[in-house]
């Protein structure tokens, strides 16, 4: 039951609680979605799931162990990747080279494994093609064939996006952390992003937690959902009951007068 | 597994040349043929050590006087100079260059111990002849360098002489060293130390000012604070006139006694806003004034050659260190040889020009280690305190 | 040991540290630019004073006067002509530019004053001591820095605080775009900047030069030493620069005095063990960047 | 038809003909240079060659991992001391020597390492501007290290003198064919180092550093490494300038080379293996040939003494060199970028398009 949870998770920045006595439970391999206004701290929760911030208070529970107070990288190294709100991807380098970068926990080669590169036999040759593989096979999967040796800053904002969402999967996550996916893409980019989250969640036996705006999607692919407003729950559950929930209504449309 | 045969191929490829290499030699260009002499110098005309830099234009002035007075037995003389920032790996360069590429005869001066120290060797394994570098250290000369002839005065036998004119002419007790923490100040403490040994004396202070330095209050207070009443200065010239201007600020007024390397009256009492006066400096050279007949000559002839140039120490340092080796080439005659000019080099005895006279012998290099000892005074105007004096003291002469 | 004289001394290098120092802020503050050509901008406009002073034989007033308006010019050239043309420079492309144009003037002084050193003095008389307390001599020099120091402080401070200028300058440092968007005029804004902190730059540059000699290389060693002074006291705050400034000094002359051989490096020791433990200096707060 | 893709390559040295036949040429050339170049070019190429070496390894840490540095003379100088120290007074085989060395200067590295996680752009800059005027002042307060006199370099012998093996380089193009084995070893290492997982990540933390902590790049490990990695490099090529020279002191590492250094990874092309090698062949060219004696140089040289002498001082004028380093800095940065590098890419690709 507890594969992944968040107990009385609380930060506050110089005063401003952003986060207060946020909980919720995941179960494996659904799609949790955290809705709410801007500003409502939803990214803040992402951010101290992934370890950029450390909550002031509670924990972050995956697989039985506390994640608060490990460095991002290690807290990677458990299985948790995510995207971010407004892509932080390595623009200069290839949409390649930054999947690739996303099988660096998988990888070992070291500096002089690496500088030892003398053909195809060698143990970091050896270790790159595999991973190689592993990538092309993203990279079909997202269908991002035509634009594998671009550079990431010449590409469309719907395309970057993507290819966050292809780290993030080269990673080979257990908890896949989505921020605003669909933010900036246009209805048939969302559509199929719609499809690949689907996808994503059947085929590779991932848990997604998922902040998105467009109600449709989150609608239509949520297991549960999660609202917040003011760094507080306002409600979780289905999707059918967060769609009638007064609260969640006043905080997006706002106090009807 | 291609590209590591290729390597191995590559591997080999390289190591069989590296042995066929060391048979194959490039002949250089000889360094003179009937109609000139070439001769080269390295001096810094960029970057800090820049005020040297006159010296190798000031060897330039003598060879054009000589070329103007139709050249040694016919042969003009080329003079090279090039910069060498003083920076030792672009010494190298220079003088590669200039030997591989121009051809060479001999190089006269050469600002610098550590650009000098790195071309030595591979002057002497080229068999080129190097006379009067720039710069006083005894690695020069010893061991004996056969291809090298030094003039310039050791530091340690400078600082000596001067130690000793303190302690029996000025009758002070208490010396202090102001030194830059390198060869240049390490054997003018070195000197200072030994002469005082031998009056049962010791330094009150022993200072070090690193080359770079701007700002010497606090080693100007350990001066004062010790009480010296004499203050050897074996620093730079921006370094002597800061320790100048910041002891005039904290009212410290000891006698200062320096190097030949301050010297230059003239243009220290100018950037010391006249504080220069009253310093007593060693000299390897006569004062600018002179009336001494070369002197004039040369004097004259800076003006209508190279009216641009400050009639200055170092520069006409640049014409004292050349002097001896368009002696050597005129004894020589029409039938130059290296051998011949080596030759002539050891044999110069008692020469002498503008500066101390130079004595060397096959087995000793080192030509003198004479100095003068001169005064500051109103107008920086040269007053003789002492004739050219050697050192006693001096272990290379035995 | 001399606590009293040493203090004088440290605390008089030291001002003058700081004010060079607050000269590499005012440009840092508005840019975010670090200035590596400061130095040889104060030596240039420092030469031309001696030019001036040298060759046309004006009274010193004058020539300061000249000079200061040559420094102003400098600066805004500097800037129009090496700094604005670059599209989008990193933070390493503008160091490389400061770097390049340190060069540039480093090779133009020696090319058009040649290498030797030259007097250059301001018209106080060093011989003029005065001793308040005993064993602390004050010279004329320590006086006119500290005055001068203090003055160009007091001014800042207004100007910054209440001016539309130095308010639309301090707006520029904190977001450029929303500055632009609010009607300020961004690029002259690094204009004024350029040519003020030039200005205070050559105000220092003269009395170093008064202190030491004038040559082509004076400034190199009191630059390093100012920025690392502004370094430690934040980048960011003139006030913590002056301290950073007087720390310099202090600290310098206190540890120069006991190990003299040690005296140049003992500052940076210091600026990296202060930079591990506070990464933005003294008075800056740490920016951390936001996802 | 064959859609098997060969994912070697993306990685491999020579991925087309073209290429590979270009690189066996210019090999053959290098190989065979000495056989008719003066001695010299060879001696310019030595120098040249060492400066590849450390303006690859400064580009691992300057261009791909987005770390500054202008301290770099200080790992050359720890290179250049530990190398000829350990054979002069340990007698230890020079192989081993220059390794050892080049570790310190790792090690150094690594020790620089450690405040530059903390700090970023001007700070991190005066750190190691500090760290490279500190190295150079205790190397020159220390006996044990020739202080200020400087120290000279002992024979380069390849041999091991505890068995009696004796092998010594005494011309330069001995040492020539010595360092242009080790250049081409370092520069294809540093090439493999950015193809692979290590230098992915360097380029990773400079891009987005946050990014590259939660795909799981240790942000401690990863930028330590760059600098030990980069300090590395300078420490093989500190150790075998030292046997180009033969003599040194600690002012031949000055500032003025960390700045040099930067300024050739920057004229080359940051980030890239092949912009090190043509800053580094341009600047040493420019700073040791053909500025120096820009008097000399046909027309142009006349032209310079002239105005030299109208509104000059004709002895300044070899700074001109200076000025000239410093208008190509500027002009690099305005103009293009991404340094040599760029302009030879917009070259290739104007040749492949030419004359369409």
């Amino acid at each position: 039951m507890d594969y992944f949870k968040v107990e009385d998770l609380c930060i506050s920045f110089g005063g401003l609680k952003a986060v207060n006595n946020v909980a919720f439970n995941v179960e494996k391999n659904s799609i949790f979605s955290i809705i709410g206004p801007n500003g409502s701290g939803k990214t803040t929760i992402f951010n101290m799931i992934s370890g950029i911030y450390k909550p002031d208070l509670g924990r972050i529970v995956f697989a039985g162990e506390n994640l608060v107070g490990l460095t991002p990288d290690r807290i990677a190294r458990r299985g948790v990747a995510r995207t971010f709100q407004n892509i932080e991807l390595f623009s200069n380098a290839t949409v390649m080279d930054n999947l690739l970068l996303g099988r660096h926990i998988h990888m070992k080669t070291g500096v002089f494994t690496g500088a030892f590169l003398w053909g195809r036999g060698s143990r970091a040759a050896r270790e790159e093609i595999r991973n190689r593989e592993i990538v092309e096979g993203i990279i079909d999967f997202l269908d991002l064939q035509s634009v594998r040796n671009h550079f990431v800053a010449s590409l469309p904002y719907g395309k970057r996006k993507l290819v966050e969402v292809g780290r993030a999967l080269a990673v080979e996550p257990k908890i896949l952390l989505l921020d605003e996916p669909s933010a900036g893409m246009n209805t048939e980019e969302k559509q199929d992003l719609n499809i690949w989250i689907k996808d994503i969640q059947a085929e590779c036996d991932v848990t997604i937690l998922l902040i998105e705006h467009d109600m449709n999607m989150i609608m239509g692919i949520s297991d549960r959902i999660f609202a917040i407003n003011h760094g507080e729950k306002i409600m979780e559950g289905l999707p059918q009951e967060v769609q009638s929930h007064p609260e969640v209504i006043k905080a997006y449309l706002g106090e009807e007068r | 597994m291609m590209f590591r045969k290729k390597m191995l191929v590559s591997l080999f490829a390289a190591l069989a040349v590296l042995t066929v290499a060391n048979i194959t030699q490039a002949a250089q260009p000889a360094g003179f043929d009937d109609n000139e002499i070439r001769i080269g110098q390295w001096g810094p005309q960029t970057g800090p050590a820049a005020p040297w830099g006159s010296v190798a234009r000031g060897s330039k002035l003598l060879f054009d006087i000589v070329n103007e007075e139709g050249g040694i037995h016919g042969r003009k003389i080329k003079y090279f100079i090039r910069d060498d920032m003083y920076n030792p790996a672009q010494t190298v360069a220079v003088v590669k260059e200039l030997v591989e590429r121009q051809g060479i005869f001999a190089f006269v001066g050469g600002v610098g111990s550590a650009p000098g120290m790195a071309v030595k060797d591979y002057l002497a394994a080229n068999k080129i002849i190097w006379v009067s570098p720039s710069a006083a250290d005894k690695e020069f000369t010893q061991p004996l360098n056969p291809y090298l002839f030094a003039v310039y005065p050791l530091y340690k036998d400078e600082a000596s002489i001067l130690a000793k004119y303190i302690v029996e002419k000025l009758k002070t007790k208490k010396i202090g060293i102001l030194y830059q923490n390198d060869a240049y100040g390490k054997d003018g403490l070195e000197g200072a130390k030994e002469r005082l040994a031998t009056y049962k004396m010791s330094l009150v202070a022993e200072i070090p000012v690193e080359p770079t330095e701007k700002d010497f209050a606090s080693q100007i207070l350990r001066l004062k604070n010790s009480g010296a009443e004499a203050v050897l200065m074996y620093v730079s010239p921006t370094a002597a006139v800061i320790t100048l201007k910041t002891a005039a600020s904290v009212g410290f007024k000891p006698q200062w006694v320096s190097a030949n390397t301050l010297s230059d009256y003239p243009l220290m009492f100018k950037i010391t806003g006249g504080l220069w006066e009253g310093v007593i400096t060693g000299a390897f050279g006569e004062t600018p004034d002179s009336k001494s007949p070369l002197m004039v000559k040369y004097r004259d002839a800076a003006k209508r050659l190279t009216p641009q140039e400050r009639w200055g120490t170092f520069y006409y340092a640049g014409i004292l260190f050349a002097d001896p080796i368009v002696e050597a080439l005129k004894k020589v005659g029409r039938n130059l040889s290296t051998e011949a000019l080596l030759k002539a080099l050891n044999s110069i005895k008692d020469y002498q020009t503008i500066g101390p006279r130079i004595t060397w012998t096959p087995k000793q290099h080192q030509g003198t280690d004479s100095v003068m000892i001169q005064k500051c005074g109103p107008g920086a105007s040269y007053i003789m305190l002492q004739d050219w004096t050697t050192n006693d003291l001096a272990t290379w002469k035995k | 040991m001399p606590f009293g004289q040493l203090l004088v001394e440290g605390l008089a290098i030291g001002a003058c540290y700081g004010l060079f120092a607050t000269a590499v802020v005012i440009i840092y503050k508005t840019s975010e630019v670090v200035n590596f050509a400061q130095g040889e901008m104060a030596m240039f406009s420092s030469f031309v004073a001696f030019h001036i002073l040298a060759v046309y034989q004006y009274p010193f007033w004058l020539a300061f006067v000249i000079a200061m308006l040559f420094s102003i010019l400098l600066g805004v050239l500097i800037e129009f002509l090496f700094l604005r043309p670059a599209k989008h420079p990193s933070l390493l492309g503008m160091i490389v530019i400061t770097l390049g144009a340190e060069m540039f003037l480093m090779g133009l002084a020696s090319w058009k004053w040649g290498a030797e050193q030259k007097f250059f003095s301001l018209p106080l008389d060093p011989s003029v001591t005065y001793e308040p307390v005993k064993g602390m001599i004050v010279t004329n020099w320590a006086i006119a820095v500290f005055a001068v120091a203090s003055t160009i402080m007091l001014l800042l401070y207004v100007f910054f605080k209440y001016t539309r200028l130095g308010v639309a300058m301090r707006a520029t440092q904190q977001n450029k775009h929303a500055a632009k968007i609010m009607g300020i005029r961004t690029e002259r804004v690094f204009s004024i900047a350029w040519g003020f902190s030039s200005l205070i730059g050559a105000v220092a540059g003269m009395f170093f030069a008064s202190r030491a000699t004038l040559d082509p290389a004076f400034m190199m060693e009191p630059f390093l030493r100012a920025f690392a002074a502004a370094v430690l006291g934040g980048l960011m705050s003139i006030p913590g620069v002056i301290i950073g400034g007087g720390l310099m000094g202090l600290i310098e002359n206190f540890f120069g005095y006991y190990w003299p051989s040690w005296k140049p490096i003992v500052a940076f020791i210091v600026i990296i063990l202060v930079l591990c433990l506070r990464p933005s200096g003294l008075f800056a707060k740490h920016y951390v960047k936001k996802v | 038809m064959d859609m098997k893709r060969d994912y070697y390559e993306d990685i491999r040295l020579f991925n087309s003909g073209v290429v590979l036949f270009w690189t066996v040429a210019l090999m053959l050339v290098l190989f065979t240079l000495p056989l008719y170049a003066p001695n010299y070019y060879v001696y310019l190429l030595n120098i040249i060659m060492v400066h590849i070496i450390l303006a690859v390894g400064l580009n691992i840490l300057v261009g791909s991992t987005g770390q500054i540095s202008l301290g770099h003379a200080g790992f050359f100088a720890i290179g250049a001391y530990g190398t000829a120290l350990l054979m002069a007074k340990l007698q230890i085989p020079f192989v081993v020597a220059l390794l050892a060395a080049a570790f310190i200067a790792a090690f150094f590295g690594f020790i620089l390492g450690l405040p530059a996680l903390r700090l970023e752009g001007p700070y991190l800059a005066i750190a190691s501007l500090g760290f490279g005027l500190t190295i150079t002042h205790i190397i020159g307060g220390v006996d044990l290290f020739g202080g200020r006199m400087g120290v000279k370099v002992p024979p380069l012998d390849l041999g091991i003198s505890q068995l009696g093996v004796s092998w010594v380089l005494k011309t330069d193009f001995q040492k020539y064919y010595l360092i242009l084995i080790i250049t081409i070893l370092m520069v294809v290492g540093a090439r493999n180092i950015l193809k692979t997982r290590v230098g992915r990540s360097f380029v990773a933390i400079r891009d987005s550093d946050i990014a590259a902590e939660v795909i799981g790049v240790n942000l401690t490990i990863y930028k330590t490494l760059a600098f030990a990695v980069s300090a590395f490099y300078a420490g093989i090529a500190g150790g075998l300038f030292g046997f180009i020279l033969g003599f040194f002191d600690p002012f031949t590492f000055n500032m003025i080379l960390s700045i040099i250094f930067l300024v050739m990874v920057v004229v080359g092309g940051l980030g890239t293996v092949s912009g090190g090698i043509m800053g580094a062949c341009l600047i040493t060219y420019l700073q040791y040939d053909l500025l120096k004696n820009i008097g000399e140089v046909p027309y142009f040289g006349a032209f310079m003494v002239t105005i030299s002498q109208l509104w000059f001082t004709t002895v300044g004028l070899e700074n001109f060199s200076s000025m000239a380093i410093g208008l190509i800095m500027i002009g690099i940065i305005i103009f293009e970028p991404l340094g040599m590098f760029g302009i030879w890419i917009r070259m290739k690709k104007y040749w492949m398009t030419w004359p369409f």
